[in-house]
């Protein structure tokens, strides 16, 4: 079984470095990518990806008002946000949103990946990180 | 009394515009360091994941490879905090004064456009530090803008320091200002004409949609430091 | 015409300390960045060339472990990337508000002081943000202060909002400021009194040196969001 995977973030060698652990792991495909939060409704209606990786700053369209927008219309598919930030702030929003997951840029591909599991699953995610600072 | 306290007033009111500049200021910078150092390093610790996974694969060629991209990153990072470090005080200032900083100021701008003259005439004398930081600000943003705005030929920057005041034009030969382009998100030109305020000083800014460009006038009163009473 | 003159000259004046101020921050944000970020960067460039050279000798798995601690400094940036741009913009306060951004701000200082209590009384509501960066920043250098020079058992902080006015007063019990131990590069108290003054509010600073600690006093006049004119 694989975990079909829509990815949003406005850089692209971050995109590329997250593309290519996923390549280098079993059960997981990157579909498409976009660099702006106001791609992220196109790409799902196109790919009907499982999971979205969403950066949430981002020039134009921000992370967590395109999470917001596309669960509105695509309440089936999961969202998790990628942050350079671990201030409870950031993550309280980001996850008022109705993001299923938050994932510090720092990640290791271990937490990248087990993230993608647990969400696909059902599940929640937070970044071990953030949860200490809750 | 009704005097003093309006004046009392006015100098809040001023003192406020100043706090909002610099903590505008404040969320520029912490923008570019989170666009900048912050994400290239994040990047930097992804790609170096990739490095151990492709080794632990076996696949130790695309592993040292990796490795280089992760070298070559690092590298990037360093020039990049380098350039935010020079933006918040270019060194040549303190030690060599405006005229010098310009000059080199200009020639690290040779990439972004080809055609920069500087002109300038002076009294010779160093300026007091304040002074000297404010107008280099002034001309880098007008320089900035010519370079980003203006398609120009020629971009020309004058510099005019004598005894009692300095005058700076930046001229190009572009496509001119657009009203209609006026973006929300810019504070160049509104914190120019904060900055010149401050000085006490004139700020002008000549421009025609006719494509003869754009010209910024900006006249300082100064006391330079070698006729400073105190 | 004389008085204007003067007016202008001391308004001329103000507006030069201000850029002094503001100056004074951006280099001791430059240092920041060189002490922090850039000689990290520079320290994991190295330790990459080493990861290099280690490869090419031939010892593949050395490299590959020197690889991991690159990886550990490089976070270590990231966090001290991240740890500056906390410090340019508490982002709770244009969040939550000054009272709610100080109570976290206090309960990050458990490891640098065990005695950090925060009592406050306020008309709850919010004030404009100028005034709130500018008290979350007095404040924060006057805490700071304590935990760093007083070495009190006890760091009380107040604040009162009333409809025309804030009071906070930072109290310690601890050895008092020795006058002669004022030093050179110290711009804390300095750059308190300058932005108490941009806002037309007061600071005094009563301490003595028998043991009886420090307060701090600032009262800003203010206009709340709600009851302002415009
Ligand atoms: N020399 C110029 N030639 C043509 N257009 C200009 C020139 N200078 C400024 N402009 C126009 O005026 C606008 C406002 O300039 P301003 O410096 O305030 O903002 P900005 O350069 O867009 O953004 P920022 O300076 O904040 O990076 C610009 O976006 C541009 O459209
Ligand atoms: N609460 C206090 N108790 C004892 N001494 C103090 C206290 N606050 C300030 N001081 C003394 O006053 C000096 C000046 O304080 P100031 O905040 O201006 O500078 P600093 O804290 O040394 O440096 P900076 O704030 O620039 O990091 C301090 O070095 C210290 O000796
Ligand atoms: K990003
Ligand atoms: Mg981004
Ligand atoms: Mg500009
Ligand atoms: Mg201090």
């Amino acid at each position: 079984m694989t975990t079909n995977i829509v990815l949003i973030d406005d850089h692209k060698l971050f995109r590329e470095g997250v593309k290519r652990i996923l390549e280098l792991e079993t059960g997981f495909n990157v579909l498409a990518e976009g660099d702006d939060g106001s791609a992220a409704t196109e790409l799902v209606k196109k790919y009907k990806p499982d999971v979205v990786l969403m950066d949430i700053n981002m020039p134009g369209v921000n992370g967590v008002e395109a999470t917001a927008e596309l669960l509105e219309r695509y309440p089936g598919v999961k969202v998790i946000i990628l942050s350079i930030h671990d201030d409870e702030n950031y993550v309280t929003h980001a996850l008022k949103s109705g993001a299923q997951g938050y994932l510090l840029k720092e990640m290791d591909s271990d937490a990248l990946i087990d993230a993608i599991s647990v969400v696909s699953e059902g599940g929640s995610y937070l970044h071990p990180k953030v949860t200490h600072n809750l | 009394v009704s005097e003093l306290i309006s004046d009392a007033h006015e100098k809040q009111e001023f003192g406020l515009k100043i706090i909002e500049a610099q903590e505008e200021e404040r969320s520029r910078l912490s923008r570019e360091m989170h666009d900048g150092p912050a994400q290239m390093l994040a990047n930097i610790m992804l790609r170096s994941e990739i490095v151990d996974r492709t080794y632990k694969k076996g696949d130790v060629d695309s592993a040292v490879q990796e490795m280089r991209n992760v070298r070559v990153m690092i590298r990037d990072s360093l020039y990049e905090v380098r350039r935010i470090i020079y933006d918040l005080r270019p060194m040549a200032l303190d030690d060599l004064g405006l005229i010098p900083t310009i000059k080199k100021y200009i020639s690290t701008l040779e990439d972004q456009h080809p055609n920069i003259r500087f002109k300038y005439q002076s009294t010779n004398e160093r300026l007091h530090s304040h002074y000297e930081v404010a107008l280099f600000r002034l001309i880098q943003e007008s320089i900035q803008n010519a370079i980003k705005h203006a398609e120009a030929g020629l971009i020309l920057v004058e510099l005019d320091i004598s005894c009692e005041k300095v005058v700076a034009t930046i001229t190009d030969n572009g496509k001119g200002i657009e009203q209609s382009e006026k973006k929300d998100k810019s504070f160049g030109i509104i914190g120019m004409h904060e900055r010149v305020e401050i000085l006490g000083g004139d700020l002008k800014i000549n421009s025609s949609e006719e494509g003869t460009g754009t010209r910024v006038s900006i006249t300082i009163p100064v006391e330079q430091e070698n006729t400073t009473a105190n």
